[in-house]
């Protein structure tokens, strides 16, 4: 599997540390509720499709990477440094299930 | 339906083989059961077997996607282990590995469960402590286990590099002699053929497209091979549980989906008849009795569900294999797979009742799954037909991480690629 | 002033070694510059980051991902997103580098903390293609620009210096293992160290 | 001249001969040779044993997908198993041997399984060998004692012991167009694509170029296909943006067009040249792939299939052609297709007899009529064989005649006397590497073969991997793949090569099995028979994957190349289905088996690099015995003379608490933590504030993870208002810097932070002890170093022997103490410097254990507590959760697990039988040697007391913090070690920090 850093360049992904889920959003720093902080440390999607992701270029820039990949076929999307808008906007699918 | 015996099988070949039954029938599903087990793995498949055997529910099927056991009781590397750190998990486990030992007659199928030892190596002083840690801790639960000197390892394992000079030197190491490894696929077959025995209907090719609903409760699924209800749904889908919770509406679970390859060397004589672990790294391998070894190690570390790993892991595992054996740099790899696993945020299984009413979840295994087989039938069935946990799985709850009741045996915390 | 000591210096051998009967692939040294500094600039500070660099060194960076430059006296290159790697011969580059002020970003002194090997030669982009999983072809990697890598645990910055000619800035306490991995992948093709 | 070899043609050079051995027999070949190839031309026809009936086997193939002929091949003690020997090229020296056979090949004892008969059908090991329910064998313990038996007999060849030293290496490439294959189609993509300037690798799994053009016998545009393929490889040897590379066989094809291959660069070679690897594992990451891979032929499945002398009749071909030697001299052919006509021809032209043709068709072409008659045979068709005659060695063929449509045989059988068989059951192209990559095959009814589908976005397909048989027309889509893959736009062709002779028809008749009696096998080498895929059948298992691992089908070393069609079809008939419904089969890397060592390449032998401190040679120069941490480096004792480790760790830590000692802290993790915004960072990542903390001091700092729990400590130092020094444990560095670069990239990217691992910047001496500021005071200059300049966590600047240095006064041993920073590449001259300061005073350095014991008698946790598990407040860290402000953790930390009772918490033990206690061993309150039950916790680390004149522990006990002063015991069953223990505080030593404080 190949990054596309937007600083580095392509690189092979032994470079880059997963950080897992990018759509997590951390409530608010002195936020008591347990059952969102909750949501936020334990509770992950997990899509087969599209996932919003962070990556760390590790071995390369160390920038953090909010990446855009198939879980199913490993490719690619989008690739873009993770400062730049905080988490990425949610692209994931809907839900399949019945009403 | 034919017991199997060497004088069953004597008779067969003198009429050429061609009165065998198959293993279990290929029913079509009825409109409704009492139980759906979505699943036939080895963990739905044991369930199924002891609902019916445990509980007499035997108006259950079994839904596979696929052909059954083409999930992760047919891609992992077979070993058969109690050896955790933590009460509740070797507890667990410990109750599986006695369940193993007696299953080859439970199921009247040779699941080839071989009592061949487990050796995790230690490479410093620090480690050999924590293995004594765990050692020690498996004793206190009345689970064998052994601290073993460099000099009893150099005898068992030939081929390991025993020399001070080695990168990471081996200090000794933490032997469950208990341990071993099974046939993976023999599980699956004998489990779904013990099931079929007692009326279990086991639908092969049936994918579960959605859940049928009134209100929260859930009350059957729609599948490719039409819709089906039940009283009560039992999910045990490990490596799926995201897809297939997703279909029921819950879109975040404890839980990443991962993919962990493993790999099979060519067939070599047998040489190494324990089941050996690297302590500096994810790394482990045992010889099957074609010969083959069959060996792994750290997980891809993104979330898949594609079955298909990537390069640098096989590097990494290849050199940690010679940093153990510096031998085997000639022999050659044969064939290497991916499965997906269900990495939970604590690296413990969950089996509980819901997540919604009705329903009932397996899942959370991990790379772990395997060994689990009979107990998590076991206990998820008595969950399942008692609609409470049993006393061996009452810890493996859903809401253990809001409540912070985590199990981590590797004190990793919620960061799922590292258990 | 108290002189560095190289983290080399046990497994320096000068000379010929490896296959080098047909002449020797690559050379490889270490450089050892009195300083090495990292420039880091805040978000949209960058560009005087630059001008400051030029005002320190003389030299004029290209804007753009990894664009670097080099004279006799210093070098520099972009290795990440506003982060900059700048030598200089001499000793005392970081109390020198107090053009770069607050506003525009940090400072931080690693003349003792990365050490920088030289490889050159003919055969140079062979012998690290071997450790580095990145394209060394001159379009790829033009000259006097920088890269961030990793040859599995040990971190590099490398600028090419020259068209068979790269700078390669590793941690200290790696400096050791990976110049001897240096030596290892270099024998096929013949090596000098100088 | 052997009486196989033929005096001229093919690509060995008869000027050159070289000596092997095989199985100690001393033979010879020549240049060019393959081991098969040579053992043939010497007239050897038993190469191996099968697998599970060890019945004789020869040569089937020629190349990869060889499933019989296997060797191991001994480099000195060093032994390479399941090597096929078609693959091996035979060099002066070669030394083979055969496997699986005791005593020797031609008399093998396990040959008995043969009797075994249907007994040893499919999958009958998991119908029996369970035993008894009851008595001695229960359990698994009979299984366990047939499976030693089994075990005994199982495998092909021996792995050695012998460490290999050979070299292995890795590469890293890039290109525009990696082209796999380097036959007609092959050759032809990478012209073009390389005539457009694009950067070429071209592939060849074979030591020579050329593929099929090598042994066809075909002519092209008028020269023959070898010479025109050597013109073009010569051609694109020039070209600068062209990489040839030979004996390369790509494996393995992942994500985003990364393939793998393995080069064996030495294999053919006597030994390497000087620094040349073995086998050079090829990472190759391309824009586009041609995919030119050619195809394998398969056999047919008819009792006997497996005598030696059974040959593929391609493969009896390229022995002719390629390598000027005969498989046999009386040659019978049996197919069910055209191809095997020219492979009649081609032995016939080498001096063959061939005697008979047998094709299953009842009607062929005319020019398979020309081509029969040609090669002199007799040809029958509309028959089948039904049986090969022989011993280990084949004598001739039975058939009878037989009905396509029904597959059936009727009554006319007759013999016919040969000595090799030549099969031909059709053609399966080599789509491996397009599967690998995720495509799906589709069945093609006409060709009788899965064909990959249309090409998918990496790569594109040409010639027979097309299922395009024709060589002019393989040379044309090798012509468009070329293009294609270069990005060019497409262009007419202008007209299709002249090759001669014309293209056959490349159909097969759909006839895979002549059932008759007697064992038909599919799977070669695990002895799969016909009989076993109907038995699976019978039994349920058919899904294709449910056969292969049911019957083990196609799991063999030649991974099912030949036969997992065969095998397919047979099940398909079976059920009644098109094969298609049957399934197909997914392939997996690799496509042929790779070596370890090649896999492990340049990590082979040095698996993890070490990272050494700048004082690292001077420790290994006093004595010091090291001790690995994580990739550190670090002195565990400087030994003295007849020393033990308790005698060396005691004489350190006392000497250190009597006058001083100096230790090596250069390891711990540091951070440069920068910027208007550092402080905000470290209140938000510590639980205690820092922001408060003035410049020129420091502070002890704890960290807990998101989810409450601790995750490391250390001191952070405030060298000016923005900019700070972060030191996180040994251990912990790496995950601490990328915890921070998180939160600050991803959850903060406003705060105005930058950090850097300065780790490597700085060497760090901890000099602690009674006479530390003493032996400080006479070395440092540019400071004082007295209470008033530096108090506890006070930080100065000064120099020590004219190096720059920044002390700061903290304390781990809890002595007075100071840690010592200077700049790396000083690191020994000021480490010298201060020993030297210190040798008046009777200072010694210490190493970890001493360390570990002083910190031990303080209470001090390390990782061996900050388990991951332990809560702050477990650790009686809980002062330092600030309330003042929310930090990382904060939110979780109070979660109902984590403050419940029965919690293990951090207490000292001390022993009270005056024995050595020990990490890992737990404590019960009461013992049971012989059930040891009821654990409350573990010891974490211990030692013995020089301050104490004691064996303490420290140990995570549940509601430790109750238990103080009651006794309890270890248990330590795994040791042998049980005795009496007092639960205690684990602030053994000055609780008060008198000493430290000074």
């Amino acid at each position: 599997m190949l990054i596309t850093c937007p600083y580095c360049g392509p690189r092979d992904v032994s470079e880059f540390a997963y950080q897992g889920d990018g759509n997590r959003s951390r409530p608010d720093p002195s936020s008591t509720d347990l059952a969102a902080w909750n949501a936020y440390v334990y509770d992950r999607l997990n899509p087969a499709g599209a996932h919003n992701e962070i990556w760390q270029h590790a071995g390369g820039c160390r920038a953090h990477l909010a990446v855009v990949r198939d879980t199913l076929s490993h490719e690619i999307s989008s690739v873009r440094f993770a400062r730049e808008k905080g988490a990425p906007a949610h692209g994931r699918r809907k839900s399949g299930a019945k009403p | 339906m034919a017991e199997y015996s060497a004088f069953s099988l004597l008779r067969n070949a003198l009429s050429g083989n061609r009165d065998w039954k198959p293993a279990w029938r290929k029913p079509s599903p009825k409109a409704s059961y009492d139980v759906v087990v979505i699943g036939g793995g080895g963990h739905g498949l044991s369930t199924a077997y002891y609902l019916a055997k445990e509980h007499g529910i035997t108006n259950v099927a079994v839904l596979e996607k696929g052909y059954l056991g083409s999930g992760n009781v047919g891609r992992n590397t077979t070993a058969v282990r109690s050896n955790y750190l933590l009460p509740q998990n070797t507890r667990f486990y410990e109750h599986s590995m006695k369940m193993w030992e007696n299953l080859s007659h439970e199921l009247n199928y040779n699941v080839m469960f071989s009592q061949r030892g487990v050796l995790n190596l230690a490479h410093t002083p620090g480690q050999l402590d924590d293995l004594a840690r765990k050692g020690n801790a498996m004793r206190h639960l009345g689970v064998d286990a052994d601290l073993m000197t460099p000099a009893q390892i150099g005898r068992r394992v030939p081929g390991l590099d025993m020399s001070q000079s080695a990168r990471f030197p081996i200090y000794g190491g933490l032997i469950q002699e208990s341990a071993g490894t099974a046939r993976h696929d023999a599980v699956a077959w004998g489990y779904a053929r013990g099931a079929d025995r007692r009326g279990v209907d086991i639908i092969e090719n049936c994918e579960v497209t959605g859940f049928l609903r009134d209100g929260d409760r859930v009350t059957g699924v729609t599948t490719s091979r039409g819709e089906i209800r039940a009283k009560k749904i039992a999910v045990a889908v490990a490596g799926s549980t995201g897809r297939v919770m997703q279909l029921a509406g819950i879109e975040r679970m404890p839980i990443e989906s991962h993919v962990l390859q493993a790999f099979v060397s060519e067939s070599l004589k047998p040489f190494l008849d324990t089941v050996v672990t690297f302590g500096m790294g994810h790394f482990y391998v045992g010889q099957s009795d074609k010969g083959g070894l069959i060996y792994g190690g750290d997980l891809d570390g993104y979330n898949s569900y594609a079955q298909r790993g990537s390069l640098p892991i096989v590097e990494e595992v290849m050199s940690e294999m010679l940093a153990l054996f510096p031998s085997l740099a000639t022999v050659r790899v044969l064939r290497s797979w991916g499965g997906v696993c269900d990495m939970s945020m604590d690296g413990s299984p969950i089996i509980a009742t819901g997540p919604l009413p009705g329903m009932y979840l397996n899942c959370g295994w991990c790379y772990g799954g395997f060994k689990a087989t009979p107990a998590s039938g076991f206990c998820f069935a008595h969950t399942i037909a008692r609609d409470a946990p049993h006393e061996l799985n009452a810890p493996f709850t859903l809401d253990r991480f809001s409540r912070g009741t985590v199990i981590d045996d590797k004190g990793q915390g919620p960061t799922p690629r590292m258990h | 002033m108290v002189e560095q000591l190289s983290p080399l210096a046990a497994v320096f051998r000068p000379g010929s070694h490896g296959n080098f009967v047909d002449g020797v692939g690559v050379t490889l040294s270490e450089m050892a510059p009195g300083s090495i500094v990292q420039l880091a600039a805040w978000p949209g500070e960058e560009k005087k980051l630059i001008a400051a660099i030029t005002s320190l060194t003389g030299l004029k960076l290209a804007d753009g991902a990894g664009a670097g430059a080099a004279s006799e006296r210093h070098t520099v290159f972009g290795f990440a997103p506003g982060k900059f790697l700048l030598t200089d011969t001499a000793e005392g580059l970081v109390s020198a580098a107090g053009v770069v002020t607050p506003a525009m970003g940090t400072i931080t002194d690693l003349s003792h903390g990365r050490t920088a090997i030289r490889v050159a030669g003919p055969r140079s982009e062979w012998v690290l293609a071997k450790l580095f999983a990145v394209d060394f072809s001159l379009v790829a990697f033009p000259q006097g620009s920088g890269i961030s890598t990793a040859h599995h645990d040990i971190f590099a910055q490398i600028q090419r210096s020259g068209p068979d000619r790269f700078d390669l800035y590793v941690f200290r306490s790696f400096a050791r293992s990976f110049w001897k991995m240096l030596c290892h992948a270099s024998d096929e093709v013949g090596y000098e160290v100088r | 001249m052997s009486p196989r070899r033929r005096p001229s043609g093919g690509r060995i050079d008869r000027l050159r001969t070289i000596r092997f051995t095989f199985d100690g027999t001393a033979f010879t070949g020549h240049q060019g040779d393959t081991l098969a190839s040579a053992l043939l031309a010497n007239g050897v026809s038993l190469f191996g044993r099968s697998f599970k009936y060890h019945r004789p086997r020869g040569l089937l193939t020629a190349g990869v997908d060889e499933p019989n002929a296997l060797v191991t091949v001994l480099r000195g003690d060093v032994r390479e198993p399941n090597i096929p020997a078609t693959m091996v090229e035979i060099h002066d020296g070669l030394v083979a041997v055969s496997q699986n056979r005791f005593p020797s090949l031609a008399y093998d004892v396990s040959a008995v399984n043969q009797l075994g008969g249907k007994v040893l059908s499919a999958g009958f090991y998991y119908k029996t060998f369970m035993g008894p329910v009851v008595g001695p064998l229960k359990g698994t313990r009979f299984w366990m004692l047939c499976e030693k038996i089994i075990r005994r007999a199982a495998g092909l060849g021996r792995a050695g012991h012998a460490p290999d030293t050979a070299r292995y290496e890795r590469m890293n490439a890039f290109c525009d167009v990696l082209v796999v294959g380097s036959g007609p189609a092959g050759l032809a993509a990478a012209r073009e694509a390389a005539a457009s300037g694009a950067n070429v690798i071209l592939a060849e799994l074979d030591p020579q170029f050329g593929g099929s053009a090598n042994w066809s016998g075909e002519t092209i545009d008028g020269e023959p296909a070898a010479a025109w393929a050597s013109d073009i490889v010569g051609e694109l040897r020039d070209q600068a943006n062209v990489r040839l590379l030979k004996r390369t066989t790509v494996w393995g094809y992942y994500d985003d067009n990364t393939l793998a291959a393995v080069e064996r660069v030495s294999d053919h070679k006597a030994s390497p040249a000087k620094g040349a690897p073995r086998h050079r594992h090829w990472t190759i990451r391309a824009g586009k792939v041609v995919l030119a891979t050619g195809a394998f032929e398969r056999p047919l499945v008819f009792p006997g299939n497996d005598r030696p002398g059974v040959v593929m009749a391609s493969a009896a071909q390229r022995y002719a052609n390629e390598f000027g030697v005969l498989p046999g001299d009386k040659v019978a052919v049996f197919t069910n297709n055209d191809s095997a006509y020219r492979s009649a021809v081609a032995l016939n032209n080498a001096g063959a007899t061939v005697a008979t043709i047998v094709d299953v068709r009842a009607e062929i072409s005319e020019e398979c009529h020309t081509l029969a008659r040609q090669c002199g045979a007799e040809l029958i068709v509309g028959h089948a064989v039904t049986a090969t005659e022989g011993g280990k060695k084949l004598t001739g063929i039975k058939l009878a005649p037989f009905t396509e449509a029904a597959g059936a045989l009727s009554s006319g059988a007759r013999s016919v006397e040969a000595d090799c068989l030549l099969m031909s059951g059709g053609w399966s192209p080599t789509i491996h590497l397009a599967s690998q990559a995720g495509a799906r095959p589709l069945w093609d009814a006409e060709l009788q073969a899965f064909l990959p589908p249309e090409a998918g976005k990496g790569w594109v397909g040409a010639g027979a991997f097309n299922g395009t048989f024709s060589t002019a027309q393989a040379i044309a889509e090798g012509f468009a793949a070329g293009r294609v893959a270069a990005d060019l736009a497409m262009v007419e062709i202008g007209t299709l090569p002249d090759v001669e002779p014309a293209a056959l028809d490349p159909r097969p008749a759909p006839v895979f099995e002549i059932r008759a009696k007697g064992k038909s096998f599919v799977d070669f080498q695990h002895d799969v028979t016909s009989d076993d895929v109907r038995l699976a059948h019978i039994e349920g298992f058919v899904s294709v994957e449910h056969l292969k691992r049911y019957t083990t089908l196609g799991m063999a070393t030649d991974q099912g190349k030949g036969s997992n069609v065969p095998g397919l079809a047979i099940m398909a008939e079976a059920l009644g289905k098109p094969i298609p419904e049957v399934g197909t089969t997914r392939f997996r890397p690799p496509y042929a088996p790779v070596s370890v060592g090649a896999l492990a390449a340049e990590r082979f032998g040095d698996l993890k690099p070490e990272r050494l401190t700048p004082m690292h040679d001077w420790h290994l120069d006093n004595e010091a015995t090291m001790y690995s941490a994580g990739l550190w480096f670090r002195p565990m004792i400087y030994g003295g003379p007849g020393e033990t480790i308790e005698q060396a760790y005691v004489r350190e830590a006392r000497v250190t608490r009597e006058t001083a000692g100096i230790v090596d802290v250069s390891t711990l993790g540091k951070i440069a933590v920068q910027g208007p915004d550092a402080a905000e960072l470290l209140d938000r990542a510590y639980s205690n504030v820092f922001s408060t903390l003035p410049v020129g001091k420091a502070r002890y700092g704890l960290m807990l993870r998101e989810d409450g729990l601790v995750f490391d400590d250390g001191t952070t130092w405030r060298l000016g208002d923005n900019d700070f020094l972060m030191t996180t444990t040994t251990a912990n560095a790496g995950k601490v810097m990328q915890h921070l670069e998180y939160f600050l990239d991803v959850v903060w990217p406003d705060l105005k932070v930058h950090l850097t691992s300065v780790t490597d910047q700085w060497a760090g001496a901890a000099i602690g002890g009674p006479k530390a500021r003493e032996i400080l005071a006479a070395c440092v200059t540019g400071t004082k170093v007295d209470n008033e300049a530096l108090p506890f966590m006070g930080i100065v600047h000064g120099e020590i022997a004219g190096a720059p240095v920044m002390i700061c006064r903290l304390s781990f041993s809890g002595e007075m103490a100071f840690e010592v920073y200077s700049g790396a590449g000083h690191g020994i001259h000021v480490w010298e410097a201060l020993i030297e300061a210190g040798q008046p005073f009777g200072m010694v350095p210490y190493g970890l254990e001493a360390l570990g014991t002083m910190r031990i008698e303080k209470g001090h946790v390390t990782g061996a507590e900050i388990d991951g598990r332990t809560s702050a407040r477990d650790l009686h860290l809980g002062w330092m959760l600030s309330r003042k402000k929310p930090f990382i953790g904060s939110a979780m930390m109070d979660r109902e697990g984590l403050v419940a009772s029965g919690r293990l918490e951090l207490v000292g033990l001390v022993s009270l039988d005056n024995r050595p206690l020990s990490g890992g061993a737990h404590i019960v309150e009461d013992v049971d040697m012989d059930n040891p039950h009821g654990s409350l916790g573990h010891i974490t680390a211990a030692c013995f007391s020089p301050a104490l004149e004691k064996y303490i522990a420290l140990a995570l006990v549940a509601d430790g913090k109750a238990r103080h002063g009651k006794r309890a015991h270890v248990s330590d069953p795994l040791r042998d070690r049980f005795g009496p223990v007092e639960i205690v505080s684990h602030h053994f030593f000055d609780p008060e920090g008198k000493r430290m404080h000074g």
